[in-house]
């Protein structure tokens, strides 16, 4: 029996369809050999050349005055002012991590921090959204286990601290679980590097690891029959991060920033040498001649295709003018890093790959990076998703509503994140000063009562009922976290996870989040600076939820005024702030109580949600308030509990109290207006004496404001109605909510 | 009975522990050391009787645990008392 | 004979020490220049000149990698014969996380480091009480005190065998052990595992001294506390009055 | 010359890693393992020639640096080719 496979030509086995192979063959004139195939097909994957995404992603506002580099670069940089920017941006290692969970999540780690200091940044803070299934499966905690340890590993021993990041368990990700990662750095704005190859004559110098079969091309490149003998040696290798090595990397490419030798910066990441020569100069506008001879191999009978498309982390391509490469070698040396001239900038277009003195590649640079064919997929709206909420009393109030609330605290969604977050390293470079924890982290500038505050969020459910809502709802979210430490919201960094974009429902959810994000983006003023989109997370024709995960920066003025969301004081009143009409729908509370995920989730008011947040920085500024959360997951019971339980304080509610939407509709039942989900409100306790202030400002700003309750005792009471419905101490809060991960890691192996 | 496990990276895996002890070895005046891989060696007492399975159970018990079969190989060795 | 530090005082100068993958060379460097009347410089790890230096900080990271084990390739860096010397001539040597388990590899304090008991990493704010303050280290505290500090670290779990601990004790050498609040050195706030809840020892002379938390971290109170400044006042005062252990 | 060095915890000393493999074998089916130790395996190539004092070499590159002597044994094999 033959190989069906052996009947395919070899461009099909590389992922490229027939008409992308003759759109090859006419940019070169002739036949592609197989080392230009592979590296096409590379370039012109999903994954390097975003075919099915390109379109759509120009819908993001990307322009604003602090924007130093927007989209197109290796990350986004913003002018944070004092002589300092930000460089910023999130990347996904899905599938690596499903595969080796350790492996994959450090590699990720490795792989975004290389895209920072690419820009001339020091990289100053990780954060890590994530994404399992259940915790009931034994996969879910080993992988769980794997990619925390991962990126710990990883990023503790390059001394960046993971100061955020957010943890989500669900079905939907049970075959693919998300890893995103995000790096910050910190860069003088006229030190910022580009990865643009100017200057024919100039020096390409390939630093850091040598080139290993690491992760090349995938099953694709394996499944072709002019490999078939050979397969079994050639299987694609995971690839092991060496985090010590990328540290010297960090450290010598900064050097060499510092010492003026760089024209250009470069990381090595998806697509190896092929992407990251090419789109150097293409950058550039100019054409690039690699020589594989010149290239530290870590295996015997490496095949040119296999040296150009290589996957092996920690390597770096620089460009520096003829007399500087001794000293630019000589700072490598000086870390102990391999480095070595492998090619020059050229005139003209395009990218040349030679072995010795024999030329074996030659194609049109732009061919490669800017065109790739890019395809517009007919948007089909699922059949889940509707144009109605739920009825209010879709289902029946539960009885004890206090044993709700301790379910709902030590619930794997809502329940204290510490036996996560205490395995990386938040205090390493001295400038955290809001510890994991609260809704956002601030790192203070040293020598500056600046502070930058940072946070990551992303709701798959929400955007999974409705994708444009969704996608409104979490950029809403992640400024109202900023404005809650205090923060004006500036930019965003996003990752987009979703399935497999060729099906009308998945293209139609891609649209209407991309829609939905930038809508928000808009009104809130902060701009897209970069990002990341990762398809095809998808097994068995299950795709994950749609995922936009948005990585926010925002600047605060004083640090000194940092605000926090623990209650503070006894006797302080607890407002409401803001607020629509709490809903079952895509809550926690329908989840993990009703177990049921349906309805439609209730929209964002964009307008009043700038209003929201301006009010709350205000009173922050104004030392108005003692501490400030964001009513977000399990609903205001949470948040309150939350709250109480930083503090070590309780408090005592009237939900009849609780302003949202006035006017709108009959009194709500009382597990709504515990557990129910609605955007834009906030929690803050205030001195009694500030009320009258809050409450004139807050008419000013045409926001809904309603003193709820009073800080004090131990117990958590909620009445309503002057029926008390929850009457809890506060240790059964704190007991439900603070070790509970802990114990089910722990509890089974 | 007692077993010893010994587990080696696979081949074509990166060892960053092997590399960075064999670049630091010169250093150290030991010249001219290279291959330095770097695995794990464990020993265990298995319960006694049931010997002819045991090194059925010790492959999977490798397999399962001890070593990650992704990136890294293991042989072990059975010793009667 | 105490001398108040005058404006003319000659400064203090430290020196702190980079090896490939250190990581908090940066954090120490910073905090100690937050104190009036101190040097601060960096030595490479190839640097063999220490002169005129008062007191050297072998600062937290991962130094090739932790790969081996933590410290045992960085101690033998040129710079460790010399810190071996000026630590034999009386210099005051600080260690402080990794920095701890190169001193450790290199003899120069006694015992040895094992992962952390549970196997994983743990960053935490933790509560120390202070065994020995009359060392050039610790005179800014007094003997019980508890203060609080970060640990970072994965192999934190010190070991050291019984006849060793009884030496220990009996030179007073065990300088910080981790307590809860009120000061009690229980088992449920050992985080590691460490032998008798130690966290941070001193050699004989008590001029070299190592530990895990990471006193430099807090040095400022936006970010976690000032507890920290005492490690570093200590030597200040120490170099500045001159006065003998 | 090829060599291969195996290093484990000192006896008497508490293994945090064995006893933690120790602990979660039984859930996974395998009852009544003890004893377990982790401990690590290097395999290395040594410069050829000097047959003679390669062990020696070793030996000295095994206290020197391969182990810590406070927490750990070790032993060697030295394999000629
Ligand atoms: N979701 C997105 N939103 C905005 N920009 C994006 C998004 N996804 C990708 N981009 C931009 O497209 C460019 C190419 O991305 P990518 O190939 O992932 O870069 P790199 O190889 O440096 O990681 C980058 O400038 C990136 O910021
Ligand atoms: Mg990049």
């Amino acid at each position: 029996m033959t190989n069906p496979t052996e009947q395919k030509p070899a461009y099909e086995l590389l992922g490229l369809k027939a008409a992308e192979y003759q759109d090859i063959c006419q940019r070169l004139n002739r036949e592609p050999n197989y080392l230009e195939l592979a590296v096409f097909s590379l370039m012109w994957s999903e994954h390097c050349g975003y075919k099915h995404s390109r379109p759509l992603l120009s819908r993001f506002p990307t322009e604003g005055e602090a924007i130093l580099q927007g989209p197109g670069e290796n990350a986004g940089v913003i002018d944070i002012g004092g002589g300092r920017a930000i460089a910023m941006k999130i990347e996904s290692h899905n599938h690596p991590s499903a595969i080796e969970p350790f492996e994959g999540a450090a590699t990720g780690i490795g792989g975004i921090v290389r895209d920072i200091f690419a820009m001339g940044a020091r990289p100053i803070a990780n954060l890590d959204p994530l994404h399992f299934g259940s915790l009931d499966k034994p996969r879910q905690r080993y992988l769980l286990d794997g990619v925390v340890e991962g990126i710990a590993a990883y990023g503790n021993c390059m001394g960046i601290p993971t100061v955020g990041g957010e943890i989500h368990f669900e079905d939907a990700y049970e075959e693919n679980c998300l890893i995103n990662v995000m790096c910050v750095g910190m860069v003088e704005p006229d030190k910022i590097l580009k990865a643009r190859a100017t200057g024919p004559g100039n020096l390409v110098i390939l630093i850091g690891s040598s080139t290993g079969r690491d992760g090349i091309g995938g099953a694709s490149i394996l499944a072709s029959a002019e490999f078939d003998e050979t397969a079994e040696e050639k299987r694609p290798t995971v690839q092991v991060g060496n985090p010590f090595m990328e540290k010297k990397l960090l450290e010598a490419c900064l050097e060499m920033r510092d010492e003026g030798l760089l024209v250009a910066l470069q990381d090595l990441g998806a697509g190896g040498l092929s992407s990251s020569s090419s789109e150097m100069a293409s950058k550039g506008g100019t054409g690039i001649d690699i020589d594989i001879a010149m290239i530290p191999l870590r295996e015997p009978g490496m095949e040119p295709f296999e040296i150009m498309i290589s996957e092996s982390q920690e390597r770096m391509l620089a460009v520096v003018t003829p007399g500087n490469e001794a000293a630019a070698l000589a700072v490598c040396d000086k870390w102990d890093l391999d480095a070595t001239v492998v090619g020059k900038v050229t005139e003209g277009d395009r990218l040349r790959v030679f072995q010795g003195g024999e030329m074996i590649a030659d194609m049109p640079v732009k061919s490669l990076v800017d065109e790739a064919p890019t395809y517009i997929v007919e948007p089909v709206r699922p059949g889940h998703q509707v144009d109605e909420p739920l009825p209010e009393d879709h289902y029946r109030q539960p009885d004890d509503l206090g044993e709700v609330l301790t379910t709902l605290l030590a619930s794997p969604n809502i329940c204290s994140k510490r036996y996560v977050f205490e395995q990386y390293d938040y205090t390493v470079q001295t400038d955290n000063a809001l510890w994991p924890g609260g809704d956002a982290a601030v790192l203070r500038i040293k020598g500056s009562p600046t502070g930058v505050a940072l946070t990551v969020d992303g709701n798959g459910r929400k955007c999974y009922l409705d994708p444009c809502r969704g996608g409104r709802t979490v950029v809403a979210e992640a400024a109202r976290n900023l404005s809650c430490v205090g923060a004006r919201p500036v930019a965003i960094t996003n990752c987009l996870n979703f399935g497999n974009p060729e099906k009308g429902p998945i293209y139609y959810q891609f649209q209407q989040a991309i829609e939905g994000m930038s809508e928000a983006c808009e009104a809130l003023g902060t701009p897209v600076t970069g990002g990341n989109v990762s398809f095809y997370n998808e097994s068995f024709g299950q795709a994950v939820y749609p995922n936009p995960v948005v990585g926010m920066m925002g600047i605060i003025e004083d640090t000194g005024k940092i605000m926090t969301h623990g209650f503070r004081r006894e006797g302080d009143a607890v407002l409401l702030i803001g607020g629509a009409r709490p809903a079952v729908d895509g809550s926690e509370y329908q989840l993990y109580i009703h177990g049921e995920v349906a309805g439609r989730i209730p929209d964002v008011d964009l307008e009043k949600e700038k209003s929201l947040q301006a009010l709350v920085r205000q009173a922050i500024l104004e030392e108005k308030i003692n501490s400030a959360h964001d009513v977000s997951d399990g609903g205001l019971a949470c948040c309150i509990a939350e709250a109480a339980v930083a503090g070590g304080m309780g408090a005592m509610i009237d939900l009849g109290k609780a302003a949202f939407a006035p006017g709108a509709g009959p009194a709500l039942r009382a597990d709504l207006l515990l557990f129910g989900e609605a955007p834009g409100a906030v929690m803050v306790t205030a001195a009694p004496e500030q009320v009258d202030g809050l409450r004139v400002a807050a008419e000013a700003a045409a926001v809904p404001l309603a003193v709820i309750g009073r800080v004090g005792g131990k117990r958590l009471v909620f009445s309503d109605a002057g029926a008390e419905v929850i009457n809890i101490p506060i240790e059964a809060a704190a007991g439900a909510w603070g070790d509970a991960l802990e114990k089910i890691l722990e509890a089974g192996v | 009975m007692k077993a010893k496990v010994y587990i080696t990276p696979k081949a074509g895996i990166l060892d960053p522990q092997g590399l960075t002890i064999e670049r630091s070895l010169p250093a150290l005046g030991f010249e001219g050391v290279s291959n330095v891989r770097v695995g794990k060696y464990i020993e265990l007492e298995l319960p006694g009787g049931g010997d002819a399975d045991a090194g059925d159970k010790l492959d999977r018990m490798c397999r399962k645990l001890l070593a990650n079969p992704i990136i890294e190989d293991f042989e072990y060795e059975l010793i009667e008392e | 004979m105490p001398a108040s530090p005058q404006t003319s005082a000659p400064p203090v100068r430290f020196g702190v020490v980079i090896f490939p993958g250190s990581n908090c060379d940066t954090d120490a460097h910073d905090a100690v220049r937050t104190f009036p009347g101190v040097r601060a410089r960096y030595l490479w790890h190839k640097d063999t000149e220490l002169d005129g230096l008062d007191c050297i900080i072998l600062p937290g990271g991962f130094s090739y990698g932790d790969y081996l084990r933590s410290g045992a390739i960085a101690r033998f860096s040129p710079l460790m014969d010399a810190v071996g010397r000026f630590a034999g001539d009386g210099g005051l040597v600080l260690g402080i996380c990794n920095g701890f388990q190169v001193l450790l590899e290199a003899g120069l304090l006694p015992g040895a480091m094992q992962q952390n008991q549970k196997l994983k990493f743990i960053c935490r704010l933790v509560s120390l009480r202070v065994e020995n303050d009359s060392l050039p280290f610790t005179r800014a505290y007094s003997k019980g005190q508890v203060i609080k500090a970060p640990i970072a670290h994965h192999e934190g779990n010190y070991f050291i065998d019984r006849d060793g601990l009884d030496e220990l004790e009996a030179n007073n050498q065990v300088v910080l052990r981790y307590c809860d609040e009120d000061g009690e050195a229980t088992a449920a706030v050992n985080p590691n595992g460490s032998v008798s809840n130690i966290a941070g020892v001193c050699n004989r002379e008590g001029n070299v001294f190592g530990l895990m938390p990471h006193p430099e971290r807090v040095c400022d109170a936006l970010v976690g506390g000032t507890d920290g400044r005492g490690v570093f006042e200590s030597v200040i005062s120490r170099v500045t009055s001159g006065a003998e252990l």
